[in-house]
């Protein structure tokens, strides 16, 4: 390489980086203040609606992670689901095999817990319904949006 | 002279079969002390590196297969994947290394001593690579080591 | 046959170090660079005279697993192998199922299988690029890498439901078809890309630190990449036209115009520089995939016949498939099968081995990392120790994946 | 009236240069508010040109200023570990020397027309030659921790010395030879009307880069090398001693940026009478003001370059650096035999 070329070598690099430094783009999301919308086909936290459900154990049977179980109680013959997300992988199989449309996602992803038994969800609690607890505190919806000259942004919606 | 013909003008003499049970896969077996020579001879028409070293527990006829699978990055041989096998006695499994044939053997070889307990003899590596060093069960890709698994019902009070 | 110039020391395996004059300096596992493995670098002074890579730290004996489950269950398993490429590592296992089965796959699953496996090695030559940047401390490459990688995990996410676990290939087709804005947001994520490299360039790629660090380092000759079996963007680096797209009829990648890069120097750089032209020949199949895609189906019709009317409905509605009961216990008849997929990092390559029941007798999976794991034992030798951490990042060795 | 007078004696002795310049500015109240803002800005830039936000939730409405405060208060109370095979008590002492060291020269670096701490006819090779010492020191650390990580460490230090070390000297000799003097001050009243770099463009260009690698910063950040060796000489440092020795290299950095500021970009000038009527060194504000802006540069450097090898950093400093101080000299001497007289 030649001292010439590797002279504009260096300036092209370092005008480079001036011009990200006055550029005005980020990417980053400030997560608890701004919750980015997830569309509607995420595979989020699993719901699951008993009325529907026909007790066929299919979910159960395909679950690659041993996270649902069908539970019997003493003395019933039918079975319900009900799912460990210590184990879940959100691979979405038991969604997608269920004849009876008894399980759906949901597209809410950010849910903690304080302890593993918590995260244990017999057929009565897997039916309940999902909110992000960065939108219960009033964060600020964004959603994805492409931009050809700054790549992916979050604008609010 | 297409490939197959090829093959099996060169193997006739020490293979014990020759198969083509799918149009990408020719399958060679050989006994187990000329697997050397073999190899040599898929070597010298063009298959030059290894895809993979397998072993395959046959606990009900007291033997491991091992299996070689050869390919090639030339135009007129890359569709195809030559496949090598042999057997070795399941309570003693030796087997000549072909470390010198295929030097990409050095770590197949190594992965099949370790789940397997396959012996490659004149393999100058013979330690674990995978599992950990103080691994002193039985190998666990044979069948009589078993996984535990798990029932998809829970009774419930 | 050629003669190989790597000196294959099979004598310096067996020999003892104890006692050798040698520095021996351990990189790993717990460390900013290496990740899950570990290297005995061994030293004379400044020059590497030995590396043993020291490998199985995230081993999870998966080929075993696979064996205590239903045929469809390993597909999330393989999935986190390499979890960065997911549609690549489980393409190859839903291939080599089908064989099994004989189901043919429809057209527009096809394009989409290409689609995502595409944005998935974008996505993952990204990944590779920017660690390739930290190892050498230059800390925006490394951000850059990752925060344009969001763009393609995006899509992938608008595509499957899921940023990274798509679980998408299914035997005989795939789970979701495409949404209404997605060739829009593709196309703009496409023309924000080639924009981008351009800076990637002038930053990093022509900076004369990185030139001087990659250049001329860790050659691999074209006769030892074909003997080793190096796989992927390594082997093409080194003048071997390979690639399993080319090979294996997965895919669309029959009825698409693409290119395979090819590189004649074999060194760090070009190893680099040949990621950067996969991504321009991937966004460029993109392009073609959203202007070719057939109408049609997306899965098996075998499979959609199973599926009850009602249901049916709601697939077309939501665009999501549904799985007949029959998945939850495929059983291939008796036999095995071979396939091939070409992943960011290079050749996957998959062995099943079926009894007629429905989980699989034997299945062997032996990934690019680990075929590759043979470089970072050879390349080093005779450069020096600041040398390693620039071919470990030439490299694009992804541990996970080569422990299984 | 004895206590006013106590309290005015007091003022009057704080604001004499003696104990002004090394306490409070350019010494060591001015380091510390530079340790804590340079790093923040550092952080900043890097997440700037990154795409990222950067420090931000230590006090947010200012950007997270405050960032670099909590980090040293953590740093601070956290417990210290000394190697059980270490050298304990050279492992404890290099630390702090790291930091005094660097900040010695500080007594023999005029801030403003005859406003230093000690007046020295020789300060330009006094400077240089304490600020050469902290090197030492390192490769002290790095013995003394009897780590592999560390030794290496702290060879390569050995190696980066001699590669920049002669080049830093001559470069800024260069200077002196044109301007016939070694004391700084006299250097920088030399330079009201135009600046040493125009005069002498290939010394500002080698005293640049050398000092770049004296201080450790990319692409020359060898020896901390953290992708091989974890940090180099400070991989067994923890808590506030690790805090000291990163603080040290900003430290080195600053006192090299006065230096270069007064030799090449003419020092306090354009000098600022009004505010130097209140008090003298605050008419020197721009000495620090250009110091300030060339060290933010030089950490804006971390967001465009990746780091040399050992190797290419000793051939660049040994192969092109000390040619091009040895022809900074020529070109003085040209200079002075053209008869160009300031």
């Amino acid at each position: 390489m030649s001292i010439l070329s590797s002279v504009k070598r260096h300036i092209d690099a370092i005008s480079t980086g001036l011009k990200y430094l006055f550029a005005s783009s980020r990417m980053t999301v400030r997560y608890p203040e701004y919750s980015i919308t997830l569309r509607d086909n995420y595979r989020g936290m699993i719901r699951y609606y008993k009325d529907k459900c026909i007790s066929c154990s299919l979910c159960a049977r395909i679950c690659p992670a041993d996270a649902i179980k069908m539970y019997r109680k003493a003395g019933e013959k039918k079975m319900y689901p009900g799912i460990n997300y210590q184990r879940c992988i959100f691979c979405g199989f038991c969604v997608s095999i269920c004849p009876a449309d008894a399980l759906e996602h949901t597209p809410v992803h950010d849910i903690a817990w304080e302890s593993l038994e918590e995260m244990i969800f017999p057929p009565e609690e897997f039916g309940r319904e999902w909110v992000s607890p960065a939108l219960e505190e009033g964060a600020r919806r964004v959603k994805a949006v492409f931009d050809e000259k700054r790549g992916l942004t979050h604008v609010p919606e | 002279m297409n490939l197959r013909e090829k093959i099996e003008e060169k193997l006739k003499d020490i293979a014990t079969s020759i198969e083509y049970p799918r149009p990408d896969l020719i399958v060679i077996a050989v006994n187990r002390d000329r697997i050397m020579e073999a190899a040599q001879r898929i070597v010298e028409l063009g298959f030059d590196h290894l895809a993979s070293v397998e072993g395959v527990d046959l606990p009900k006829e007291n033997a491991i297969e091992v299996i070689y699978h050869a390919e090639s990055y030339e135009e007129e041989l890359r569709n195809t994947i030559v496949e090598l096998k042999t057997r070795v006695a399941r309570d003693d499994p030796k087997l000549q290394s072909l470390i010198n044939v295929w030097p990409n053997a050095l770590y197949l070889e190594r992965e099949t001593w370790d789940m397997l307990g396959v012996v490659f003899e004149g393999h100058p590596e013979l330690k674990r690579l995978l599992l950990p060093p103080w691994w002193d069960d039985i190998p666990p890709l044979r069948k009589d080591y078993k996984v535990k698994v798990e029932g998809i019902i829970v009774g419930t009070k | 046959m050629e003669q190989s110039s790597l000196t294959f020391r099979y004598k310096e395996l067996e020999r003892a170090w104890d006692g050798e004059k040698v520095y021996e300096v351990f990189i790993g596992p717990q460390h900013p660079a290496s990740g899950h493995m570990r290297f005995i670098v061994r030293l004379d002074g400044d020059i590497i005279v030995n590396v043993e890579p020291d490998i199985g730290y995230v081993h999870r004996t998966m080929e075993k697993l696979a064996e205590t489950k239903e045929y469809i269950k390993s597909i999330p398993l393989f999935e986190r192998a390499t979890i960065i490429d997911s549609n690549n590592i489980t393409l190859g296992y839903v291939r080599a199922l089908e064989k099994l089965l004989g189901i043919e796959v429809p057209p527009r699953a096809r394009y989409l299988r290409t689609l995502l496996s595409e944005i998935n090695r974008i996505a993952s030559h990204l990944y590779g690029l920017g660690l390739a940047g930290i190892f050498i401390n230059h800390s925006t490459m490394f951000m850059w890498g990752f925060g344009d990688r969001e763009i393609w995990l995006q899509l992938a996410e608008e595509l499957t439901g899921a940023r990274l676990t798509h679980t998408y290939s299914i035997p005989g087709g795939v789970r979701s078809d495409l949404p209404q804005d997605f060739k829009d947001r593709a196309l703009k994520a496409i023309r924000y890309m080639e924009r981008r490299l351009k800076d990637y360039m002038k930053i990093f790629f022509n900076n004369p630190v990185t030139v001087a660090r990659y250049k001329d380092i860790g050659i691999l000759k074209k006769e030892d990449a074909k003997r080793l079996g190096i796989v992927g963007p390594n082997l093409r680096a080194s003048g071997v036209r390979y690639d399993a797209r080319l090979v294996e009829d997965y895919g669309a990648y029959r009825e698409i115009d693409f290119e395979v890069p090819v590189r004649e120097e074999g060194d760090a750089l070009s190893r680099l520089l040949l990621r950067i032209d996969e991504i321009k020949i991937s966004m460029d199949i993109i392009r073609q995939v959203l202007e070719k895609i057939p109408d049609g189906p997306i899965l098996a019709e075998k499979y959609l016949r199973l599926i009850p009317p009602k249901l049916r409905k709601t697939m077309e509605e939501t665009g999501r498939v549904k799985f007949p009961g029959l998945f939850a216990s495929l059983r291939p008849p008796p036999g095995e099968a071979t396939a091939r997929v070409e992943m960011g990092h290079g050749e996957v390559f998959y062995h099943i081995i079926s009894d007629g029941s429905p989980k699989p007798y034997r299945v062997r999976i032996v990934t690019p990392s680990f075929r590759n794991l043979l470089l970072l034992r050879y390349l080093p030798v005779g450069h020096r120790f600041m040398d390693f951490p620039a071919i470990y990042g030439s490299v694009d060795y992804f541990p996970p994946e080569a422990d299984r | 009236m004895m206590v006013l007078e106590i309290i005015e004696y007091i003022i009057r002795l704080i604001l004499s240069p003696p104990i002004f310049a090394p306490i409070i500015y350019p010494g060591l109240v001015t380091v510390l508010v530079i340790l804590l803002s340079i790093i923040w800005v550092e952080r900043k830039i890097a997440a700037k040109v990154q795409l990222r936000y950067g420090p931000l939730y230590v006090s947010k409405p200012i950007g997270g200023a405050l960032q670099m405060l909590a980090d040293a208060t953590r740093f601070f109370f956290q417990e210290i570990i000394v190697p059980r095979d270490a050298d304990s008590i050279a492992f404890l002492i290099a630390p702090a020397a790291s930091l005094v060291l660097p900040l010695l020269p500080i007594v023999f670096v005029p801030a403003a027309p005859s406003f230093v701490a000690i007046s020295v006819e020789y300060s330009l090779p006094l400077v240089l030659a304490i600020s050469a010492l902290t090197p030492i020191v390192i490769i002290v650390m790095a013995w003394a921790a009897n780590n592999k990580f560390t030794i290496i460490g702290g060879i390569r230090e050995a190696f980066m010395v001699i590669a920049y070390e002669l080049s830093l000297f001559i470069s800024a000799l260069a200077m002196a030879i044109f301007y016939g003097t070694l004391n700084l001050e006299d250097i920088v009243s030399m330079q009201k009307s135009l600046p040493g770099v125009i005069l002498n463009p290939l010394a500002a260009i080698t005293f640049f880069v050398a000092m770049v690698m004296a201080t450790s910063r990319l692409p020359f950040d060898i020896v901390e090398g953290e992708q091989e060796i974890v940090a180099g000489p400070f991989t067994e440092y923890t808590g506030i001693l690790y805090g000291l020795v990163m603080g040290a290299g900003y430290v080195q950095l600053y006192i090299l940026c006065l230096v270069f500021v007064e030799l090449f970009l003419s020092g306090w000038y354009p000098y600022i009478g009004l505010l130097g009527e209140i008090y003298p060194a605050l008419g020197g504000v721009s000495l620090f003001i250009k110091a300030y802006l060339l060290m933010v540069f030089i950490v804006f450097l971390r967001s465009v370059y990746g780091r040399y090898r050992l190797d290419q950093a000793i051939s660049i400093g040994w192969k092109s650096l000390l040619p091009l101080s040895l022809a900074s000299v020529f070109l003085s001497l040209g200079l002075l035999a053209a008869g160009v007289v300031i």
